[in-house]
């Protein structure tokens, strides 16, 4: 609900809170300042109410390196989606600084076959188990990740549960004739 | 008659000890059985009425030297390891050649030694006359020997803290702790 | 209890190295968590945690569910704060479908959340007593979290897990005993913080083990993302509902607990100081509430979530909880991502527990305050 | 009740004529006697224990504000009987993988040292198990056996959290003893006598709290925190740690050989407060005030046992007072505390006792 704007406290109390307002489709100032930061390779996409930037995955360190020399210095979450269709993986860094009240995200798509990229542990320390997170769940790769290993799940797990289509192999609670 | 019969189960209790002492096949089992020989030999003090020196032997020897034999074994030894090889016959063979030796050398020290019985003055000493007389300057005090052996304790014991105190490996990524 | 073979972390094992197993099933993890800890003597030269015990696969389920049934199940997250979590979800929604909550409803969201904090914060102030060794003060938290749940327990008949706040407002309207009872505990609550400072506060014995104990500098907790009291007692003034105000906190009077020092102290006094501005809050809001009103938006039958992408963060006992989600014109989200602040202050934990002792680990593990459901989703 | 308590040394004697009537054989009569005496301990530290917890569980109950058990006969003065029978009863797991004969000898050892120890407490004139001219030094020696018994415990148990407990009670409890003997020796030089009896006796004038100079004072105040250490109980509780070690050396035990450690707890929580009241608060004798006749004469009526057993569980009162209000020291603050305060404190009050019982009177004669 960060679009909403909350009323400053010296005014008089509203009666409802008003709903969240819509994104605009042109970039606000905030928006115009990542993109200056991201430089010319990322698109502004506004799908949704999160600012989104696209980049692309071979730029994602360096894209992070800048941001966190911008002063992001807060990694909210990493995390991917699966869109089997398109045969890719997105991955989606939100970050924000501790000093501000906005967050956006940046996305980057891979390759479903690849399911490789470089990690930014180095960057932030939270995409540490964030980003094992993701390995366990989606078996994306991170390159240079320096202790890669499955985080929530079992060693021996079997596949990766958030993929679109996983088929759990192992427990047969549904199959069960209950 | 009372006292033989307890002089009798006594002895049998330290003899029983001391074997399973030797022939225990691990280092805390011997321990058990080192304390069970130094209560078993200050039972005979007490035989004897001489409740101080029985006392003594208990606190010092059960409850001080065994403690840090206990101690080192808990630092070394592990619960399922055997610590130590079985015997082979040559070394069953010169045990037992010493042993011969020793029980000889002990009966005949026995034989021609003439014992007398303790005089009556010896069984009433007190705890006062043990301090007197260590703390005694005269003839028969103690003075001396007390003094020197606390010296050899010290310096024993300054040497132990500076061993101690050589060998302990820095540990990498160690703080000082408060 | 030898060296864990699926640990690369740790070199191959020598005979100096000491490894002890603390957990799953240890009084001191709060749940089931493991730590595999390298020692020298006492001392801790390393430390590994393996999550997962109860890892429910929460973010599968949702994308099986509808926005107001996975309302269900983020109670079950960090169940010492159902409510916040509740109404971080409820955002995430209300922002996604464009749904206004009424005046009402935002009031008692603030009250029930900031009597959810208080009722943390006791809970965690008993359990950090417990764990240093003195039994007394978890009856005593105990004894005061009693009232709250009493009050949670009228409202919505659950004591727990409560699923009180959902989309578009709250599931029903309080009774009419609500606004009394819940001033008689802000009357009552007061003086009982001054009765914890004085039982565990000023006890030499805990001061001893906690300052200077588990140093957390901030820009490492800024680098690990902690939020919540662990971040704001390492000096960072950051509090979502002041930095990145939501609901109605803005027209409330507060400040934001916060401890320069870093240790485990510090993280002791914020709790302690953020029960007293949460009792400020509730106060305010109290007298600030309409007295009636609608307390819950009329929702279409089927909501359907937009595509793109939506997020909301809220502020709960721990820290932030964050909904990621992402919709492709269903009712059922396509993927939902929960950032949860225990796993992010965790991943702290192992850097800043190396070269204390084995109880530092308890005590330091203790003022994290970590619930294990919320990292293990 | 006075006739029943200075009536035993006739019981005895009955006891002799009626042995020797009948078995008519000295040594089995003397085996006899000592059978009994050993049966009469053994139920009093039965029963003593069971008191104990219940104390302890109420104590701590209230403490918390809440009743503690109330089910079991009025209010719960039975639970511990109950939960004592559920103890022997329930099956003895003997885990996997440990040293089988020191893992079933620990229990008994730790159970040995305090039940043995206590026999040599006098309870009220002529009620002694047995006397020794160094009683005191016998019961330092014995309760060093307990140490023993936690070391063979943690160490047999094979598991690394009761080794990390039995090594912490090594260090704690060996470092500990020393205060606390320098601290009863200081009061030993006034009373020169190591005789429990002699040490009572010597406190028919005032006992030697109040009459050793303050020596007495801070000497209590050692003793009482060097064996709150020695017995394990909180805040020197390390040893068994529940929130970090679990259970410490004892995390491998249930049953009968658990509630060995749990009597012998108990036991020696009672022991280290009865040689504090015979020590410093005189034992079995009565408070009196100087010349205040009929006072005195009041408090005389009271029976002796009344009074050492008032004054034990007032202690123990104390301790119980710690275990429920103080959290738990660490390792190495619990240490540096012995050796760099505690000890060097003992030591110059020991000194300074040693230069005023050669060359001073005593303060507080009335007492």
């Amino acid at each position: 609900m960060s679009e909403a704007a909350s009323p400053p406290p010296n005014q008089p109390v509203p009666p409802a809170v008003p709903a969240p307002a819509p994104v605009p489709a042109a970039p606000d100032p905030f928006q115009l300042e990542i993109l200056n930061i991201l430089g010319p390779g990322a698109a502004l996409e506004n799908v949704g109410k999160l600012p989104t930037f696209r980049v692309a995955s071979e730029t994602i360190v360096e894209v992070c390196r800048k941001l966190q020399a911008a002063g992001f210095d807060y990694l909210i979450l990493i995390t991917a989606v699966d869109y089997p269709a398109e045969n890719r993986f997105e991955l989606n860094y939100v970050v924000t600084r501790f000093s501000q009240d906005r967050e956006f995200c940046v996305v980057t798509d891979i390759k479903r076959e690849v399911a490789r990229i470089e990690t930014v542990s180095d960057i932030w320390a939270a995409a540490d188990w964030q980003e094992r997170e993701i390995y366990d769940m989606y078996g994306i790769r991170f390159d240079r990740h320096p202790d890669l290993r499955r985080i929530l799940l079992d060693d021996t797990w079997q596949g990766y549960p958030l993929r679109k289509d996983y088929v759990d192999t192992v427990h047969d609670v549904i199959k069960r004739p209950y | 008659m009372m006292a033989n019969v307890f002089f009798y189960i006594l002895a049998a209790f330290i003899l029983y000890s001391a074997l399973f002492v030797v022939s225990a096949h691990n280092l805390f089992r011997s321990a058990i059985g080192l304390i069970a020989v130094l209560l078993g030999v200050a039972g005979m003090y007490l035989l004897m009425d001489a409740q101080f020196l029985s006392a003594v032997q208990i606190m010092v020897y059960v409850g001080g030297i065994v403690v840090l034999i206990v101690f080192v074994v808990l630092l070394v030894a592990d619960v399922t390891e055997k610590t130590f090889q079985k015997a082979d016959r040559w070394r069953k063979l010169s045990a037992g050649f010493v042993l011969a030796v020793f029980f000889g050398i002990t009966v005949w020290a026995l034989d021609s030694h003439s014992f007398t019985s303790a005089s009556q003055n010896a069984q009433a000493a007190s705890v006062k006359d043990y301090g007197r007389a260590l703390l005694s300057t005269e003839k028969e005090g103690f003075i001396l020997p007390f003094e020197v052996i606390s010296l050899v304790l010290v310096a024993a014991l300054i040497g132990a803290i500076t061993i101690a105190g050589q060998t302990q490996a820095p540990v990498n990524g160690q703080k000082e702790l408060p | 209890m030898s060296a864990p073979t699926t640990d690369t972390k740790a070199k191959s094992p020598t005979y100096q190295d000491y490894f002890i197993n603390m957990g799953p099933q240890h009084p001191s993890t709060h749940g089931v968590l493991r730590m595999i800890v390298k020692l020298s003597g006492e001392t801790v030269l390393g430390l590994t945690p393996h999550l997962g015990y109860v890892h429910r696969g929460i973010e599968k389920m949702t994308e099986a569910q509808t926005a107001v049934q996975i309302t269900h199940l983020t109670d079950r997250l960090d169940y010492l704060s159902a409510h916040m979590n509740n109404w971080a979800w409820s955002m995430t929604v209300e922002q996604a479908l464009g749904i206004a909550v009424p005046e009402r409803a935002e009031y008692l969201r603030v009250i029930m959340s900031e009597l959810t904090r208080i009722a943390s914060h006791q809970l965690w102030w008993g359990v950090f007593g417990m764990d240093l060794g003195a039994f007394t003060p978890f009856l005593y938290g105990f004894r005061d979290r009693e009232m709250i749940n009493d009050i949670f327990e009228k409202s919505c008949g659950s004591r727990l897990t409560m699923n009180y706040i959902c989309p578009g407002g709250v599931t029903q309207d309080v009774t009419g005993e609500f606004e009394g009872e819940t001033r008689r505990f802000v009357e009552y609550f007061k003086p009982i913080i001054e009765e914890y400072e004085t039982l565990v506060s000023g006890n030499v014995i805990i001061q001893e083990r906690t300052k200077g104990v588990g140093i957390l500098p901030a820009d490492r907790a800024k680098a690990y993302g902690c939020t919540g009291p662990v971040l704001r007692a390492s000096g960072v003034d950051y509090d979502l509902r002041k930095n990145h105000p939501y609901g109605v906190y803005p027209r409330f009077d507060f400040r934001t607990a916060v401890s320069p020092e870093g240790d485990s102290w510090a993280r002791y006094i914020v709790r302690l100081e953020e029960m007293r501005q949460s009792l400020k809050i509730i106060t305010q809001a109290l007298d600030q509430m309409p007295k009636e009103g609608p307390v819950r938006t009329k929702l279409p039958p089927t909501l359907k979530i937009p595509k793109g992408r939506y997020m909301a963060r809220g502020e709960t006992a721990r820290g932030e909880i964050a909904f990621f989600l992402v919709g492709n014109d269903s009712p059922k989200p396509y993927r939902v991502k929960i950032r949860t602040p225990c796993f992010s202050n965790l991943s702290a934990f192992p850097e800043i527990i190396k070269g204390w002792r084995v109880a530092d680990i308890v005590t330091v593990l203790s003022t994290f305050d970590v619930v294990v459901p919320d990292i293990d989703r | 009740m006075n006739n029943f308590i200075y009536k035993t040394d006739s019981m005895v004697e009955w006891l002799t004529n009626w042995l020797q009537q009948h078995l008519h054989n000295p040594l089995l009569v003397e085996i006899v006697k000592m059978l009994v005496g050993a049966g009469v301990l053994a139920g009093f530290v039965s029963v003593l224990a069971m008191v104990l917890i219940y104390i302890e569980r109420k104590v701590a109950a209230h403490m918390q504000q809440r009743l503690g058990p109330m089910r079991v006969g009025p209010h719960g003065i039975f639970q511990t009987v109950a939960d004592s029978i559920k103890l022997l009863t329930k099956e003895c797991i003997t885990p996997q993988d440990v040293d089988r004969f020191v893992f079933n000898l620990a229990p008994l050892v730790c159970f040995v040292a305090a039940f043995v120890s206590l026999s040599f407490i006098p309870f009220a004139p002529r009620i002694q198990a047995v006397n020794f001219n160094v009683g005191i030094l016998f019961i330092l020696g014995i309760s060093s056996l307990g140490v023993f018994g936690i070391l063979a415990a943690g160490w047999a148990s094979n598991n690394k959290w009761s080794l990390l407990g039995a090594m912490r009670a090594g260090a704690q409890i060996i470092s500990y003893e020393l205060s606390a003997v320098l601290a009863l020796l200081a009061i030993l030089i006034f009373a020169g006598t190591l005789d429990f009896k002699e040490i009572v006796e010597s406190q028919r004038n005032g006992w030697w709290i109040w009459r050793a100079h303050g020596i007495g004072i801070v000497a209590f105040l050692i003793y009482t925190i060097a064996s709150t250490a020695e017995c394990n109980r909180t805040p020197f509780d390390i040893v068994e740690g529940e929130s970090e070690l679990t259970a410490g050396f004892h995390t491998e035990y249930s049953a009968i050989k658990f509630a060995m450690f749990f009597l012998a707890e108990f036991i020696n929580v009672f022991l280290v407060c009865a040689i504090s009241a015979t020590v410093f608060f005189g034992g079995w004798m009565p408070f009196h005030i100087g010349d205040m006749t009929a006072l005195n004469g009041i408090f005389d009526l009271v029976p002796p046992f009344v009074w050492f057993f008032g004054k034990v569980f007032a202690l123990v009162f104390v301790v119980m007072w710690f275990r429920w209000t103080f959290p738990r020291l660490r390792v190495d603050q619990l240490m540096r505390f012995e050796w760099k305060y505690l000890m060097p404190l003992a030591l110059i009050n020991l000194g300074v006792g040693a230069v005023l019982a050669a060359y001073g009177g005593f303060f507080f004669n009335k007492f």
